[in-house]
């Protein structure tokens, strides 16, 4: 059974629609990416997938049970997180209070569970572990993404939706990350990249691409890659 | 020639027929307004002059405000403090300095500029909630220090003695009116023309601004310069309605009203402000007389209660909800124009 | 060395109100981002109610149901003015915090009118007279407060629930995200403002006799200028920039006033000095004396 | 002689190298695309150009003027105008207004007039409002004139902005991402307003725009950026289909680089 299924999703901000009927499963253990130009919804998906939006049509399931509409709070607990677009750590507070942050659902029930995944975090990011007390707003922009990434995993999640995981960093950075996607998807965890980066195909299971708020492909990886559509999208003429 | 190019302006004199009779009952209105602020008053048995007055002092303060606040996107919470410069020195010039009434009333609306100005060059390099406070540190000081210099009667005030002219109560309320009038005739023009455009596009957008070839700080001075003219002829008038001028009551209970006017009667909308001040100044003198005086009490609790009531669900304030009316009054229909809702941008320009 | 000294001891007294009610907006200001211009009346709200039971309970039992309300006011501000407001400019917010703290006057002034008022304080009498300085146990107690509430609010804030308020403050959409409810957090925030006003309020109240608006009128702005100058986000940023302008007042009205031109000239010279300072502050090192942030 | 020249710009931001050696040219009347991916410098570099931001090393040159080092205000009055990835407009005004806001600097009374209603400012005022009805005609957005910008679809928005530039009369328009929000035939329509624009006002173009086709179909000359550097350049054609491009775009060499 799928992990996550997204049926006939609606939903936009104030009156302006941007998702226009929406819909496609996940299954438990794969990583999909969502692929899509600016503008074309992702974000608005995602957002409304983990509760900070409310649809305004469809039903979004999470094993099994209908969640559409609950608060992140809830979703956090049910084990859904989020990498939130542009990172958004804590900048005023040090590494290791952000990551801590990360576990708060968990913080009174499971304090053996969160020595854990702050080991695991480490062992996927060491340089996290040697800036554990630095502020999170004076690291650089691919440590933050680092950051983000290790307090989304703090909540010891079954599905983890990174949005744009790659945006400004350099090709080592980015492939560092990367790396440790494919290590995240290893121990289990569902993933689903938003990504404008055909790049992040390669780490993926699953490809889905959105243009104007709808999902005009959903695929395999290996597939898409050479899809004239695809390219088309991207550079405007098949190459 | 100029004949033709008339009749070419209006080819259907049927039409230009009809655009008269659209005008008749605008024109009423506008008597029936005339009369009550200029007639009515006339034929009251006990005419609250000094309210009234009041009320338009406040007016033109609130003006004053709404040219930083609404149209600059810049705060002031010691705003009293540039009434009192503008009240201060214009009795002062008047009493110490043997000048005019006239003098006076130039040099009050002189100081308010240049001490307005004085606190946009502190804009130029503090912002937004620390503007706020020092603006409200100047208010202050100003009650404290400046306005008990030995220039100003080291406490005991300055006598304002008004001119022949004006020693009537009526006399100074119409006097007072046509200063009203003054201001809202350059506040007009500030909006439509240069100034006033550069100003709220650096309002809006710093960047923009510049990239339209507006030098963004030079117009932040000229935003505060504006206002602190209008708010020195508030202050003169301030001091010659009472005779004389000290310190007691410029102070920061007054800043909030004068912001609670302002924004309650609509940023950027002067009829909206005037409205709510006449309302909110005037009427309270006689609820004082037939309820007592704790009612007013009550009826000053009530303010801040509209304020944040204003804050919250209609940032447009009273202006944004008489619409319809400035709309039919100014010669259009009698209903807000599509796309015309409040763009909410709060007090402040800027977060 | 007698006038120094008498100035030094009268600034650090002198200060510790500022620094105490500073301690009260740096709260807020690092849980909402807002400059709360309602955290003196939470303290006029308090004192006010403490000195009406008075006449019934005792001293003490008055002063703690005080407090309660000042906890009550600054929750009750949150829910009706702050939550509606939160997504407005931060200057909006400080325009509504305004109105709450003259709504408040205005209803004391309904209530009751603006007569003075005063209620005894805990201790009567002097502690101890220092080079002449006769210090009163009631501005003893004034400090001993100031101590406790900063070594409390300086471990709530090491807390994990301390660290979370910071993240609402800092990150409203990640701090969701993490599952911590940023509304509830902004509500806890504001409880303790009025719990640090209220105690503020009865405490200093007792220093003199007290008019509606008290709080606010005799120590809101300094209190915001010692925060500004400790940086507004640093507790003891604030601790220490109330006894810096407790400092600058007094010496300001000790040696100043000494300057015969001055004291002929400059009425309330301590008012320009402060004034000055602020400005100097923010002109020159906005972050102030403490502050990271800016 | 070039409009721009973009002479060896460098800026760094902390540690980050923004944009390391990046030359750009733009001779008169051409239209110059500037492509790469997201987070390659293009938005910084214009901001290098237009005077927000100060490079560190290199030089800005505009219709032969040194202008590295003067600010923007008057960059603009030399006729630099640009729009802003996130509209930039008087959101509360309307759309004529706006068109006249951004007259600014051909305005001849001074601000002082203008506030006392002096004589020649009124007539002047209705120039300004001729010359906006104008613009507003050429781009096809005159049936907007009294609308609020606050209320209209954000694609609607971003022509609007153009307009305003063009009302401030500039030599060169730079434009930032201008088909953001608009769908394919959108664009495609844009792409046309674009070339006829040029040809009537004798315009020089440089935009920053992901969609590609546009970029063909309109550009003269395309550089490409990454990671703050200057990948190529070219006619569009031979950009496009340069093996560096396609994979920085589609950014799979990106992650063998390292």
């Amino acid at each position: 059974m799928a992990l996550l299924e997204v049926e006939d999703l609606h939903a936009g901000y104030g009156a302006l629609p941007v998702l226009q009927g929406v819909s496609f499963d996940i299954p438990e253990g794969e990583t999909a990416v969502l692929l899509g130009l600016n503008g074309a919804g992702k974000t608005t998906t995602v957002s409304n997938l983990v509760g900070l939006y409310k649809p305004t049509k469809g039903v979004v399931r999470f094993d099994g049970e209908e969640i559409t509409g609950k608060s992140p709070a809830e979703l956090v607990r049910r084990g859904m997180a989020m990498v939130p677009e542009g990172r958004r750590t804590f900048p005023a507070l040090t590494v290791l209070q952000n990551l801590k942050l990360g576990a708060w659902v968990r913080r009174k029930h499971d304090k053996a569970g969160i020595d854990a995944s702050l080991e695991r975090v480490f062992e996927y990011f060491p340089r996290l572990a040697e800036r554990k007390d630095q502020l999170a707003g004076s690291m650089s922009g691919g440590e933050q993404q680092m950051l983000a990434i290790g307090r989304g995993m703090m909540a010891d999640p079954r599905l983890l939706i990174i949005d744009e995981a790659s945006l400004g960093l350099s090709p080592l950075l980015a492939k560092t990350v990367f790396a440790v996607v494919d290590r995240i998807k290893a121990d289990g965890v569902t993933v689903i990249l938003v990504e404008q980066n055909i790049g992040a195909l390669r780490h993926a299971d699953r490809a889905l691409v959105m243009e104007k708020g709808q999902l005009v492909y959903q695929g395999h990886g290996d597939e898409i890659r050479d899809s004239a559509r695809l390219r088309e999208t991207y550079l405007g003429a098949p190459a | 020639m100029a004949v033709a190019d008339a009749v070419l302006d209006h080819p259907d004199s049927a039409e230009r027929a009809k655009s008269v009779v659209r005008w008749i009952p605008r024109l009423a209105a506008w008597g029936v307004l005339a009369a009550f602020l200029l007639v009515f008053p006339l034929s009251l048995e006990t005419f609250h002059a000094q309210r009234w007055s009041l009320g338009v002092v406040f007016a033109i303060a609130a003006l004053s405000l709404n040219v930083l606040i609404g149209y600059a996107g810049q705060i002031s919470l010691g705003h009293q403090g540039f009434l009192g410069v503008g009240a201060f020195v214009s009795a002062y010039v008047v009493t110490v300095h043997q000048q005019t009434f006239w003098v006076g009333l130039l040099a009050g609306a002189l100081s308010g500029a240049v001490a307005s100005l004085l606190m946009g060059v502190v804009a130029l390099r503090v912002r937004g909630l620390y503007l706020a406070l020092v603006t409200l540190a100047y208010g202050r000081m100003a009650q404290e220090t400046l306005f008990n210099l030995g220039i100003f009667g080291k406490g005991s005030g300055v006598e304002a003695p008004r001119p022949a002219l004006l020693l009537g109560d009526h006399a100074f309320y119409y006097f007072s009116l046509v200063v009203l009038a003054g201001v809202l005739f350059f506040n007009w023009r500030f909006v439509r023309s240069k100034a006033g455009r550069a100003v709220s596009a650096v309002r809006e957008n710093e960047q923009v601004a510049a990239s339209y070839g507006i030098p963004v700080s030079r117009y932040k001075l000229i935003a505060f310069v504006v206002s602190g003219a209008f708010v020195g002829l508030a202050g003169t008038l301030y001091a010659f309605l009472n005779g004389r001028v000290d310190s007691q009551g410029i102070n920061f209970e007054m800043a909030l009203f004068l912001v609670l006017i302002t924004v309650v009667g609509g940023l950027r909308s002067p009829a909206g402000i005037l409205v709510f001040t006449a309302l909110f100044e005037v009427l309270p003198t006689y609820v004082g007389d037939y309820f007592g005086i704790r009612w007013s009490f009550w009826l000053l609790a009530l303010g801040p209660a509209l304020l944040i009531i204003t804050l919250v669900f209609y940032p447009g304030g009273v202006g944004q909800q008489i619409k319809p009316i400035t709309s039919w009054m100014t010669g259009g229909p009698f209903r807000v124009h599509h796309g015309e809702q409040f763009v909410q941008e709060g007090v402040s320009g800027r977060p | 060395m007698q006038q120094f000294m008498s100035a030094l001891l009268l600034g650090l007294i002198g200060g510790a109100p500022f620094a105490l009610l500073g301690l009260g907006l740096v709260l807020v200001y690092r849980g909402s981002r807002v400059f709360n211009f309602a955290q003196g009346e939470f303290g006029t709200v308090s004192a006010f109610t403490a000195y009406l039971l008075s006449f019934r309970l005792p001293i003490g039992i008055s002063m703690l149901i005080g407090i309660g309300v000042g906890v009550l006011m600054g929750l009750l501000t949150e829910r009706l003015v702050v939550q509606p407001l939160f997504n407005a400019p931060k200057v909006t917010l400080l325009v509504a915090t305004a109105a709450v703290a003259t709504g408040s006057i205005a209803l004391q002034l309904a209530i009751g009118d603006a007569a003075l008022r005063s209620y005894p304080p805990l201790i009567e009498g002097n502690a101890f007279e220092p080079f002449n300085v006769p210090i009163r146990w009631q501005q003893l107690l004034v400090v001993l407060a100031l101590a406790g509430v900063a070594i409390a609010l300086y471990l709530f804030f090491k807390t994990a629930l301390g660290t979370a308020v910071l993240a609402a403050a800092q990150e409203p959409v990640a701090t969701d995200l993490v599952g911590i409810g940023t509304r509830k957090m902004s509500a806890l925030v504001w409880g303790l403002a009025g719990l640090v006003g209220g105690i503020t309020g009865v405490i200093v109240a007792a220093l003199q006799p007290f008019t509606p608006g008290y709080v606010t009128s005799d120590f809101l702005i300094f209190a915001f200028v010692a925060a500004v100058v400790g940086g507004m986000t640093s507790m003891p940023g604030a601790v220490l920039g109330g006894l810096v302008l407790g400092l600058v007042q007094s010496f300001s009205a000790s040696y100043l006033a000494d300057i015969r031109w001055i004291s002929d000239n400059i009425p309330a010279v301590g008012e320009v000095t402060v004034f000055i300072l602020l400005i100097a502050v923010l002109a020159f090192r906005p972050t102030g004396l403490l502050g990271k942030e800016a | 002689m070039a409009v721009l020249d973009v002479d060896d710009i460098s800026i760094r931001f902390g540690g980050l190298q923004a944009l390391g050696n990046v030359s750009v040219k733009a001779q008169e009347l051409e239209i110059v695309g500037l492509i790469g991916p997201n987070g390659a410098g293009k938005t910084t570099l214009f901001n290098c150009i237009t005077g927000f931001y100060r490079p560190n090393d290199g030089r800005v040159r505009f219709l032969g003027v040194d202008v590295t080092e003067i600010p923007i205000h008057q960059r603009a009055a030399m006729g630099m105008g640009r729009t802003f990835q996130q509209v930039g407009l008087v959101k509360g005004a309307t759309v004529l207004e706006n068109l006249i806001t951004a007259q600014h600097t051909k305005v001849e009374y001074s601000a002082g007039a203008g506030i006392l209603g002096a004589g020649n400012t009124w007539a002047e005022e209705k120039v300004l409002r001729q010359r906006a009805m104008e613009i507003l005609d050429l781009v096809g957005l005159a049936h907007l004139a009294h609308r609020r910008v606050a209320g209209l679809p954000y694609g609607t928005m971003k022509n609007v902005e153009m307009a305003a530039v063009l009302a401030t009369d500039p030599e060169i328009l730079m434009l930032d991402e201008p088909t953001s929000g608009m769908g394919p035939e959108e664009s495609h329509t844009f792409g046309d307003v674009l070339l006829r624009l040029r040809k009537e006002l004798g315009l020089t173009v440089l935009m920053i725009e992901h969609h590609v086709p546009l970029v063909v179909a309109v550009c003269d000359y395309v550089y490409c950026l990454n990671f703050g550097q200057l990948l190529t350049e070219g006619k569009p054609e031979d950009v496009r289909t340069h093996p560096e491009v396609v994979t920085a775009y589609l950014g799979e060499e990106a992650e063998e680089v390292a």
